[in-house]
């Protein structure tokens, strides 16, 4: 009884992360901004790692956390790459902005 | 189970298709490595899809696991996605070259510099 | 036997593979020494593979000594220890050849990860060449194909760069489709070794997904074969390599996918599907006859010499592809026989590119003008490789031809006209040979003499045991004609000859 | 020295010759020259010192690698081949002579190269007249075409590498597109291309096909200049005059004409062909090429192009006669190729030596020559009255036998044309002989020049010597001849 | 339900998928990428397939976003508006297509038991793990052992790739190892307070990570590969945040020429062990008296030399990269 | 007990379901990328404390639980970082709170 209502919210759980995992996708794809689309994928990642946490519950496999972990840090370092490219990119914007005048 | 069944094979078809198409049709160079990463994907999913068994679980022995999806087709396309990014890096290598040698990324602009 | 030769088809992928990681951490002075130590190495195996598999019929080794089915297994007959030797011997002559070549093309200070890449990209044809399990045989495809892509980027002119893409694009999808086919199969039969695929898909055959796996394996190694009309990727990449690598490349690259073509079109299809033979008629035989035809015409056209030589190599393709579609004892021989040949003369003919395009201003035919007299050996050597390319008597390559003619006469009323495409597409080779062969005898000498005055002799002597060995296995093709029609045996009958 | 060893020596001397004479020519001039001769000297004792053994039948034979199931490079000596290997080496040794002469009163470029392919060419040459089957044939028929290449393209200027281009052009074209699927054809009907006495194809082809193989053979063999595969013989012209004598007399014509006899008896085999039906038009296209060469050659201004029909059209002679297919015939035809050999051997040389001395190309600059040459002049007339069949040279004694052939066959076009032909001879050599000894010299002052260089001198006496010899003795060349024929 | 949501993750894959090729922006298009690369894994896992949502996610999200990202702040990031022949091209494609759903009809039936790929040569795997090797995770027993052939040669691959870019990018007019490179290039995140603490908080964590996942690989899922792409994206982080100037000084070039040659050499001495104890090439029972502690070993050493050349080569690439933007 | 540890367990899952449901519907209906920031942060702080703490409920005291507290340590840690890196930068880019923005181009 508690084992199927336990399932039960896991289910309900996993049903809301998923539709919030397509939200983010609906926002990484309209965009409008660079940053709005980053922010859509740092977010669908940890929805990614909630999802699979109660899945990896769902199959009755907790090794499976291992994984999960890897996924969170995995999309933090996603992030710092996307940031260092919007550094390299405005540095040299100015660069190439003063080789003009 | 089985509309999931037909739905896998016809998203591998549908996704190759996309990757396909980018690969083929698109001047940019850097959008066609990732129209082969996606048409790689597509093929990842015909295996791993291929491999699951009703009522299996991963093929990792546990408490309480009775029956296995197959490893092999894991096995295999654990390779296979080593092999799709080691090609994508490569390909990104030459790219950038590219960029360097053209000052584009763009098929027929490059073709127009070597015209003329 | 001893159990070093049983060891043998493992040491034969094994001993090029390994030495690559080791060139990258050598001095730098030692590792063209060690690539071509190597590769020599390699040679000896194969040579000694080809003994053991014409004395005692086929080798099979057991990778980790785990069983057929479930472990990988490796397995030399008489067509891969054919393309072992073509692959190995490519490799050593064109190293052994084309150490100054190779360092004024690629920058002495990169040469060491050129050379490791040469390396894998021989040990990754050789893998495929002795696999015996379809999804080892992608891998080692992947292998040979990402070092191939670095061996043609190292081309000077930036140029080569824009045809690595393309090479690296098709070459990928191609492996891509092979990839889907061997999944089909795979889903079919649950099986990846070939000899048990053959078994299993008897109690499939002609069902959807086979049938569609045949297309995909089809079409995948097609692309990667460039059996026309998917041969875009070739001639730029073989034009702008370095021509050492050129030469290597164009030995057995695509040799080595058009074997795996055979393989799984005879072996694993062959037997099970109804109307294969037809399809071949149908389907392949239109494309090779054109693949001559028009490979061959616009090489007549063509003002570069290596793009002329690389569109040959497609008309060339087009022979060993029209003579597997003949489905034949003598057709496959031809197909077979005319692998080894073509390897010998190209091979032959770009190590004498390279050799001569240091003396020229470049690589336009009217830039070969004086080529005869600054380098009359060379350019001899470089005759006598072109006769093997047009197919005259006394060289390799009128041997396969001759096959081709005899398989083609054998059909009777349709045989006539295939012979007419054989002999017409000499001609044409005649023509765009000798295009060459006159510019570079009675051309203008370059205005400016040349830059480096004589042909390395390492070089040369590469270039003439390629030359002498055309003619050698033109009046003597015993070895190479006892491997192909064991081979062609194999392919139809599955019963060793 | 075995006979097969023999063989082999002969067919290798040339080879080795080349590279001899490639590093002698490191060395010296004189010692390139020596060498050749040296080696031409060799090959001819080589090659003459099989005949006895031949002449009392002996047939020696060796093979030297099978190529092909059932097809070997093998190498026999029969009287047709031994015939034209005797005359070959021998011309070679009076052409080098006549070619010291030549290239150094020419000044010619490249002259190492010119001897080493020489000595190539002759290597080819003495592949074909030994060969033992259709296939080494072919394979010293093309090396034999690609060695002359460089000699007919010498001057390498833009002209000249255009005639040389329509020269390999023909030649490769015809072999490879016609001669080479003959034989494989050949091969799939008998199973073998060996030459054997009486031919191979017999009951192995039947109606229409045997008179397309023909086809394909004679064609095929573009070498013999059977209209309208001839062009490339007159745009062989552009080569030194020693060239010429090579292609003319020495070896490439003479190679395919022997080709095409050899084919049409030991592959057909006379009886064979005779019964056979469609085999007749090879009379009427030698005849055809006969006379439409003779007026054109009538026709020509310049000396070395009139020669060079008078080749079309005396190689026609051969073909007739062995299309003919009586024995008499072919008899008449083998000797045919040594006599026209010798007499337009002569004929080149002397074309040669006046190009050396005055420089004259043209008919009309010959006026009067004769009194500045009488030597050269006076075997240029016996050449003429050979290539025209006037005793006593050779020329007479090739037409008798070609005729008492047609008369044996009751061929009335082999007669009429042979009786045309030697008018139109007549008729374009006589004014020039005529003109050379008898007209004013013309030219405003008149050119200083006496004979040619000594050597070039020699040579041309040697070979209208020959001319008028092979009239007086050619006993053993008939008692050869004969075997072919009455062989089982 | 479970059926829900694999065709939810699909559609949503779909979508992304169409979204990549249209996006102009490649940056955006990157960024898809990394979303659908994350939906991928997610399917993976729904099949079953731990080891290769994890290779997947390491992967497509990890290592491939990071190339791309470097490559495009070299090259641009927009896309012109063309595409070549989108008829013909749609043409081919379609035709590929139909194909492929060709091939569907009469397949076995979607996790099917009875299917062949079940039947046949898989359950011999699933039996004989235990016995022959004693571990759990039967991915790792046919990647390490029963397949290691193929093992040997992804490393291979994965070493041609590390030398082809070395090779790409050590030569051509962007290489010059004389010029200074601008300031901005060498700074790296560090005047990002926040990050920088969080970051360097974390990156022990991930190391650690990476080294449980290397050897835990024959009990859970992961293996030598996860594990480099692990390492690796930790000294990455470290470079993006102290510069990868500094990340140089840490692990030097030679360092991971080193690493990445080491490991594909240690694994190919593990196979030719095998040869010298008596086996054939890559027989690891033969490593230790009981064959089944052999077979532990052997695949112990192999996935530490897969560790060591993808982190190796990965790094590599990665400072190829970065060494361009002067 | 166990009861109890179920129940508060099904309250925090369903409270967490909720709350990643409220702020995904905020990142898409937000008007601008700041206010969106907002409620993507709800999703990763509020929802992921909520929802694997429901689950280390239900894991009880095992080694998973550990994980678990690993895994929601790193999201706590990464998540607010990757948000304030972001605003940063898009700050330092030149974005505007409540600006039109125009598109960076998707299609």
């Amino acid at each position: 009884m508690a084992e199927q209502r336990a399932e039960f919210m896991y289910y309900a759980v996993t049903l809301a992360t998923l539709v919030t995992m397509g939200l983010a996708v609906v926002r990484a794809i309209l965009g409008p901004t660079l940053y709005d689309r980053v922010l859509a994928m740092n977010m669908f990642g940890t929805k990614t790692v909630l999802l699979l946490a109660v899945v990896a519950f769902l199959f009755g496999r907790p090794d499976f956390l291992d994984l999960v972990l890897t996924y969170a840090l995995i999309n933090f370092i996603g992030v710092f790459a996307v940031l260092e490219f919007f550094r390299i990119r405005a540095a040299r914007r100015q660069d190439s902005g003063e080789a003009g005048r | 189970m089985q509309v999931l069944g037909i739905y896998y094979y016809w998203v591998f078809a549908i996704l190759l298709m996309i990757g396909f198409y980018a690969v083929i049709a698109k001047l940019n160079l850097v959008k066609k490595l990732i129209g082969l990463t996606l048409f790689q994907a597509a093929v990842f999913l015909l295996y791993i899809a291929m491999g699951k068994m009703e009522g299996g679980t991963a093929p990792i022995y546990g408490a309480s696991a009775e029956a296995f999806s197959s490893p092999l087709p894991q096995v295999l396309i654990l390779t296979a996605i080593v092999v799709g990014i080691s090609t994508t890096a490569l390909g990104l290598g030459i790219v950038v070259r590219i960029k360097e040698e053209y000052g584009s990324i763009q098929e027929d602009e490059i073709q127009e510099i070597d015209r003329r | 036997m001893n159990p070093l030769a049983a060891q043998m088809p493992a040491l034969q992928v094994i001993v090029p593979m390994l030495m690559a990681p080791f060139v990258l951490l050598l001095p730098r002075g030692l590792s063209w020494a060690a690539a071509a130590a190597a590769s020599l190495l390699a040679f000896g195996i194969a040579a000694q593979l080809t003994a053991t598999v014409i004395d005692s019929g086929p080798v099979a080794y057991q990778m980790g000594s785990w069983p057929a089915p479930y472990g990988i297994e490796l397995s030399v007959d008489a067509l891969s220890a054919l393309l072992l030797l073509v692959v190995t011997g490519a490799s050593s002559l064109a190293l052994v050849g084309g150490r100054a070549s190779l360092a004024a093309a690629v920058g002495e200070d990169r040469e060491h990860y050129f050379y490791a890449a040469w390396l894998l990209a021989l040990a990754g044809l050789a893998g495929i060449a002795v696999s015996a399990d379809a999804f080892n045989i992608f891998v080692f495809m992947e292998i040979s194909s990402l070092a191939s892509y670095v061996l043609v980027a190292g081309g000077p002119d930036r140029r080569a760069l824009p045809a690595v893409f393309k090479y690296l694009i098709m070459g990928t999808v191609g492996a891509t489709f092979y990839l889907i086919g061997i999944g089909l199969i795979y889903m079919m039969t649950g099986t990846l070794n070939l000899a048990d695929m053959e078994l299993r898909i008897a109690e499939v055959a002609d069902k959807e997904p086979i049938l569609a796996a045949a297309g995909f394996i089809t079409v995948g190694l097609a692309l990667k074969a460039a059996i026309f009309p998917l041969h875009v990727w070739l001639p730029n990449a073989y034009t702008y390599a370095p021509h050492i690598a050129t030469a290597f490349l164009a030995a057995c690259a695509t040799k080595v996918s058009l074997y795996v073509l055979l393989r799984f079109d005879f072996f694993v299809f062959q037997q099970n599907l109804s109307g294969h033979a037809f399809q071949f008629a149908a389907y392949l035989m239109p494309l090779a006859i054109l693949g001559i035809l028009v490979g061959s015409g616009v090489a007549m056209f063509e003002r570069n010499v290596k793009r002329l030589l690389a569109f040959s190599s497609v008309a060339q393709i087009g022979y060993i592809m029209l003579g597997a579609s003949l489905v034949s004892i003598g057709g496959l021989t031809a197909a077979t026989l005319h692998l080894f040949n073509h390897a010998l003369a190209k091979g032959g003919l770009f190590l004498a590119i390279a050799a001569l395009a240091p003396l020229a201003a470049g690589l336009r035919l009217k830039d070969m003008g004086g080529m005869a007299r600054q380098a009359p050996w060379t350019f001899a050597a470089f005759v006598v490789a072109g006769l093997s390319l047009i197919g005259i008597p006394g060289t390799a390559g009128f041997v396969s031809k001759w096959y081709l003619v005899s398989a083609a006469m054998a059909l009777g009323a349709p045989g006539i006209a295939l012979i007419g495409v054989v002999v017409l597409g000499s001609l044409m080779a005649v023509v765009y040979v000798w295009r060459i062969v006159e510019s570079a005898c009675f051309g203008e000498p370059p205005e400016n003499p040349a830059r480096s005055a004589a042909v390395p002799r390492p070089l040369g002597a590469a270039i003439w045991t390629a030359a002498l060995a055309n003619v050698y296995f033109g009046i003597a093709p015993g070895l190479p004609l006892r491997l192909s029609s064991s081979a062609a045996a194999t392919l139809l009958g599955h019963v060793p000859a | 020295m075995s006979a097969q060893q023999t063989i082999l020596v002969a067919v290798a001397l040339p080879l080795f010759g080349a590279l001899g004479i490639a590093l002698a020519a490191r060395i010296g001039a004189n010692f390139r020259e020596a060498a050749t001769l040296l080696t031409a000297a060799a090959l001819a004792y080589c090659v003459w010192s099989l005949a006895p053994s031949l002449l009392e039948g002996a047939r020696p034979a060796v093979s030297v690698a099978e190529v092909l199931p059932g097809i070997e490079i093998a190498f026999a000596v029969e009287p047709l081949g031994m015939l034209f290997a005797a005359l070959a080496s021998l011309l070679w040794i009076i052409n080098s002579l006549y070619s010291v002469g030549y290239m150094r009163g020419n000044r010619e470029p490249h002259q190492t190269r010119f001897y080493v392919m020489f000595a190539v060419s002759l290597a080819a040459t003495i592949g074909i007249a030994f060969a033992a089957n259709l296939f080494t044939l072919f394979l010293f028929y093309e090396a034999l075409t690609f060695a002359t290449y460089p000699l007919v393209a010498h001057k390498g200027d833009k002209s000249t590498v255009a005639s040389a281009r329509v020269y390999i052009g023909v030649l490769l074209t015809t072999s490879i597109g016609l001669f080479l699927p003959a034989i494989i054809w050949t091969y799939a009907a008998a199973g073998t291309t060996d030459f054997a006495a009486g031919g191979i194809l017999e009951g192995k082809l039947h109606g229409p096909a045997v008179g397309l193989l023909l086809a394909l053979f004679v064609l095929g063999i573009g070498k013999a200049a059977v209209m309208p595969v001839h062009r490339w013989l007159p745009a062989a012209m552009v080569a030194p005059t020693p060239v010429s004598a090579l292609l003319h007399a020495v070896a490439v014509v003479k190679a395919g004409v022997f080709t095409v006899t050899k084919v049409i008896v030991y592959i057909f085999g006379i009886d064979y062909l005779f019964a056979s039906p469609g085999t007749g038009w090879l009379v009427y296209a030698a005849a055809f090429t006969i006379i439409a060469a003779s007026v054109v050659a009538f026709r020509q201004q310049n000396l070395k192009r009139l020669l060079a029909y008078s080749t079309v059209a005396q190689l026609s002679y051969v073909v007739m006669a062995a299309a003919i297919l009586k024995p008499l015939a072919e008899i008449g035809a083998a000797i045919h190729i040594v006599a026209h050999a010798f007499g337009k051997i002569t004929l080149f040389f002397a074309a040669g030596a006046i190009y050396t001395a005055a420089k004259k190309t043209e008919l009309h600059e010959l006026r009067g020559i004769g009194r500045r040459m009488p030597v050269t002049m006076a075997a240029f007339t016996i050449g003429a009255l050979s290539m025209i069949g006037v005793p006593p040279t050779g020329g007479f004694v090739s037409k008798w036998y070609i005729l008492a052939g047609a008369f044996e066959a009751d061929n009335y076009v082999a007669l009429f044309t042979i009786v045309a032909s030697t008018a139109l001879n007549a008729a374009y050599f006589l004014p020039i002989v005529y003109m050379a000894w008898f007209a004013p010299e013309s030219g405003k002052p008149p050119p200083t020049h006496g004979e040619a260089p000594w050597p070039s001198v020699l040579a041309l006496s040697l070979t209208a010597a020959l001319t008028i010899a092979f009239f007086l003795f050619n006993g053993p060349v008939l008692e050869l001849e004969r075997q072919v024929v009455a062989a089982p | 339900m479970t059926v829900l949501f694999g065709i939810f993750l699909l559609t949503l894959l779909l979508i992304t998928a169409v979204a990549i090729v249209r996006a102009r922006n490649l940056f955006v298009a990157v960024m898809l990428m990394g979303i659908a690369s994350l939906l991928i894994a997610a399917s993976f896992l729904l099949l079953d397939a731990a080891d290769v949502a994890l290779t997947e996610a390491a992967v497509g999200a990890g290592v491939s976003t990071v190339l791309f990202l470097s490559a495009l702040s070299i090259t641009s990031e927009r896309e012109r508006a063309s595409s070549s022949r989108p008829l013909i091209s749609l043409a081919v494609v379609t035709a590929a297509a139909l194909i492929v759903i060709y091939s569907t009809f009469d397949k076995p039936r979607f996790g099917d038991p009875e299917a062949p790929v079940h039947s046949h040569v898989s359950p011999w795997y699933i039996e004989k793990t235990e016995e022959y090797m004693e571990i759990p995770n039967m991915v790792t027993a046919v990647l390490g052992s029963f397949r290691g052939y193929d093992t040997l040669g992804e490393v291979f691959v994965v070493l041609v790739a590390g030398i082809g870019v070395l090779f790409l990018l050590s030569g051509g007019p962007g290489f010059d190892s004389g010029k200074s490179p601008p300031p901005w290039a060498k700074a790296g995140l560090r005047h990002y307070l926040i990050p920088r603490v969080a970051g360097r908080l974390l990156i022990p964590f991930i190391l650690l990570l990476g080294l449980y996942i290397q050897f835990h690989g024959e009990y859970g899922p992961g293996g030598g590969f996860q594990a480099g792409a692990i390492i690796a994206a930790a000294v990455i982080l470290y470079a993006l945040l102290e510069g990868e100037q500094n990340a140089l000084k840490v692990l030097p070039r030679p360092v991971l020429i080193g690493l990445m040659a080491g490991g594909a050499i240690l694994y190919g001495a593990v196979g030719v062990l095998g040869i010298l104890m008596g086996g054939n090439f890559l027989d690891y029972s033969v490593l230790a008296a009981d064959s089944v502690k052999g077979q532990q070993r052997g695949i112990l050493l192999i996935e530490a030399g897969v560790g060591m050349t993808v982190t190796g080569v990965l790094l590599s690439i990665f400072h190829s990269f970065a060494a361009r933007r002067r | 007990m166990a009861m109890l540890l179920d129940i508060a367990s099904w309250i925090l899952l369903t409270l967490g379901g909720f709350a990643v449901l409220v702020g995904g519907i905020g990142t898409l209906r937000m008007p601008d990328l700041y206010t969106r920031m907002h409620a993507a942060s709800v999703t990763d702080s509020v929802g992921a404390i909520l929802v694997i703490s429901g689950i280390m409920l239900q894991a009880g005291l095992s080694l998973a639980t550990i994980k678990l507290g690993l895994i929601l340590l790193f999201l706590l840690l990464t998540s607010p970082t990757a948000s304030n890196a972001l605003a940063a930068a898009a700050l330092v880019a030149g974005t505007r709170p409540g600006a039109r923005q125009r598109d960076d181009g998707s299609a």
